[in-house]
């Protein structure tokens, strides 16, 4: 049977083998998934040092703190994302599948978010009980992150694909992504920072989930333009 | 009709009738300076809540809206040469990156040098000067994602997706900003919402505003004409124009 | 073009079902190019290619669906065993295919007893027969595009290789390989292409 | 006219350091691009002129 005509169950079929493939791939690489990980975490704790332990300070910075050490901790993951791909020439086959290319650069996402981004918002509240931030907020926060880490996977895959293949790619991407990364950061942060004070945070998350709409329709769709320009 | 749209995208037509469009536009622009400066000087009054500090708004606006302008008109042709698949349109884009990089330098340091004076502090997080310090980041990134790939073709058009990403984005940041700007200070003065306009201000403005045009196309051309040579240096046409003994001292 | 040269310029030909084209050329001739250019991965600065009389460029998908393209890196994740690497590579070309007709490919590569093994610890010529050992499956695919198949390989699998590409235009598909020896497909009418530097 | 003497005009009401500030900030940013180009494109003119003349005038 010819896949070009297995339609929708070949695409689904395709979709999930190329989230498995980098499952599997991150659970051979442990160690780069939980350098990821740390980093956040170790990144969080530098600041009470550097501050000051005084709880009332800690409050106040804690949503910018996490928020920001999560912009880092998920840009520092994205190398792994497309880079080992492009080397090995797995990327040009996914470029030459019979399937839209960017439902298969959708799928990487959903693996490197699975990987990266779901660990963050897990430990998050965590964290956010050594900056004694209140229930509230670590509610905020946490549902934050659910929403804008998949957006910073996005938009960081536009960023990881158009540095394919070139040398210092590493500080490349975050010089093109951060810039990107601002309106998630305002609004993830300020989301706690409401919270905490009281005020309701019905208006951050609405925003954050428009953010997650619009970068879920539009970057895959320009990765999968990246990834052709440097597979050529 | 078809073709003679094409001949115009060839770099080798443009060289010649860009090394003519420069002269003129700069002293178009030279012309448009002096007289804006004129007005700014010694037309406009003296603002009566702000002294003389304001008269920086003759500098700081033109710039700021050049950068914002040159970085659309950026992405339009970067979205030329990705549509057409035209070299000339990437060259030309990258001819006016620079340009718009050193005007939001000059909108980000007059801003700095007009908030000291007026609000007593070097760096004010208004929402304009923040979305500006964001535009140099995004220019920035254009820039060294050009620089940082060796192939010409791919480096032009990986440039080129960024900046519509970028660009497509900046409605965004700049809403995102100025949202996170009133929460934060409250009903914060803005910068550049300068008191009530006395007709000749607006007309300083304008006219220094069009100079800063004048300079862009100026500038932008003459870059793209060194683009044009640096990357047809094997080409025939330029070694005949470098050919002759006089080594294209007159080219 | 690659990069400002340009590589190769008015060059037409066309190639009919059951015919192979072998492209020879020295080193930097513009072959892999060619080869990507002809798979939609490099898009020609002039002119353009065309499947059963229609441009690729408008084909797009339907036309991707139809081509196997083994390019000069063999498409091999290291930290995957061959197995692994060849159940995904066919998996994502919608196949599902059993572990038993797996192992056998691979054996029939002269892979046995090395199947689960991380493709790190492989040799070039080895991971090379795991990329080919797809083509054991895509017969249904009638264009074939091998960017210097029989590098790395010993005499047994130049021959696998040889049957398998016989066989494949046998049944009036289309092979396009560079290769630098001399392919005998016997009883197959070849096209040579000579690139020149 | 805004100013009695050119040493009220230089004052600036005061503020001159931020108000010229300015202007030479920007003056010193075109020159400065101006002088950039002009070398980028010396050295274009210069590779091309290496480029051609060997072969036009084989010694």
């Amino acid at each position: 049977m010819n896949p070009a005509h297995e339609g929708r169950a070949g695409l689904a079929a395709v979709f999930v083998s190329v989230v498995q493939r980098d499952l599997l791939l991150a659970v051979r690489r442990r160690a780069d998934v939980l350098t990821s990980f740390f980093f956040f975490i170790i990144v969080v704790s530098l600041f009470p040092l550097g501050v000051g332990p005084e709880p009332n300070t800690l409050r106040e910075i804690a949503p910018g703190v996490v928020w920001v050490a999560a912009l880092l901790a998920s840009m520092l993951a994205l190398q792994r994302l497309l880079a080992s791909d492009y080397a090995d020439g797995t990327l040009e086959q996914l470029a030459l599948s019979a399937q839209p290319l960017t439902l298969l650069v959708l799928a990487k996402i959903l693996a490197h978010w699975l990987v990266t981004g779901i660990p963050l918002v897990l430990i998050a509240p965590l964290l956010g009980l050594q900056f004694d931030l209140p229930v509230e907020g670590l509610v905020a926060m946490t549902a934050g992150l659910l929403l804008g880490t998949p957006v910073l996977s996005l938009v960081g895959a536009i960023g990881a694909a158009l540095t394919l293949g070139v040398r210092g790619a590493g500080g490349l991407v975050a010089l093109l992504v951060l810039p990107l990364y601002i309106p998630v950061l305002i609004f993830g942060a300020g989301a706690v920072s409401a919270a905490v004070s009281g005020q309701s945070v019905e208006g951050h998350m609405s925003l954050l989930a428009a953010f997650l709409l619009f970068s879920l329709a539009a970057a895959p769709w320009a990765s999968a333009a990246a990834i052709r320009i440097a597979v050529e | 009709m078809e073709l003679n749209i094409w001949r115009f995208a060839s770099p080798q037509v443009i060289y010649p009738i860009a090394g003519r469009m420069v002269p003129v536009f700069m002293a178009l622009a030279a012309l448009f300076t002096l007289a804006g400066l004129y007005i700014a000087f010694f037309v406009a009054p003296t603002d009566f809540q702000q002294g003389e500090s304001y008269r920086i708004i003759f500098i700081h606006v033109p710039a700021a809206w050049m950068s914002m302008l040159i970085y659309l008109v950026m992405a339009f042709w970067c979205a030329v040469g990705m549509i057409m698949n035209t070299r000339l349109s990437f060259m030309m884009a990258l001819a006016l990156a620079p340009t718009g990089a050193f005007m939001t330098f000059i909108a980000l340091w007059t801003g700095a040098l007009w908030g000291k004076p007026t609000w007593g502090t070097w760096w004010v997080w208004d929402a304009r000067l923040t979305s500006e310090l964001i535009l140099l980041f995004l220019y920035v990134g254009f820039m060294s994602l050009h620089a940082a790939i060796d192939d010409v073709r791919r480096a032009d058009r990986a440039a080129g997706l960024l900046a519509l990403v970028g660009v497509v984005n900046v409605p965004i940041i700049y809403f995102s900003v100025q949202w996170w700007n009133t929460l934060h200070q409250g009903a914060s003065v803005s910068l550049t919402r300068a008191p009530s306009m006395a007709s000749t201000m607006l007309a300083g403005m304008l006219v220094m505003t069009i100079a800063a045009w004048m300079y862009g196309i100026a500038m932008s051309l003459m870059r793209l004409r060194t683009i044009v040579l640096e990357r047809e240096a094997d080409s025939d046409w330029v070694q005949e124009l470098f050919a002759s003994p006089a080594c294209g001292a007159k080219a | 073009m690659r990069g400002q040269r340009r590589l190769f310029g008015d060059l037409n030909f066309r190639v009919p079902p059951g015919e192979a084209l072998w492209v020879s050329g020295p080193n930097g001739s513009g072959k892999t190019s060619l080869l990507r250019m002809l798979c939609t991965l490099l898009a020609p600065e002039a002119g353009e290619v065309r499947w059963r009389g229609r441009p690729v460029r408008s084909l797009g998908e339907a036309y991707r669906a139809e081509l196997v393209y083994l390019g000069h890196a063999p498409a091999v994740k290291d930290d995957l065993s061959g197995l692994e690497n060849l159940r995904f590579a066919l998996a994502q070309e919608g196949r599902r295919v059993s572990e038993a007709a797996l192992v056998d490919a691979l054996r029939s590569f002269g892979l046995a007893g090395r199947e689960d093994l991380p493709a790190r610890v492989l040799s070039q010529g080895q991971r090379r027969r795991v990329s080919l050992a797809r083509l054991l499956f895509c017969g249904d695919r009638p264009l074939w595009i091998l960017d210097e198949p029989l590098t790395a390989l010993d005499a047994q699998a130049v021959e696998l290789v040889r049957a398998l590409i016989s066989g494949h235009l046998g049944r009036d598909g289309l092979v396009v390989l560079t290769s630098h020896q001399e392919v005998d497909l016997s009883g197959v009418k070849v096209q040579q292409l000579r690139m020149v530097g | 006219m805004n100013w009695g003497s050119a040493a009220e005009f230089f004052a600036m009401g005061g503020y001159a350091t931020y108000v010229w500030g300015s202007y030479a900030v920007s003056v010193l940013v075109i020159v400065g691009e101006l002088l950039l180009h002009g070398r980028r494109r010396r050295t274009c003119l210069r590779r091309l002129g290496r480029r051609v003349r060997p072969e036009k005038n084989p010694s």
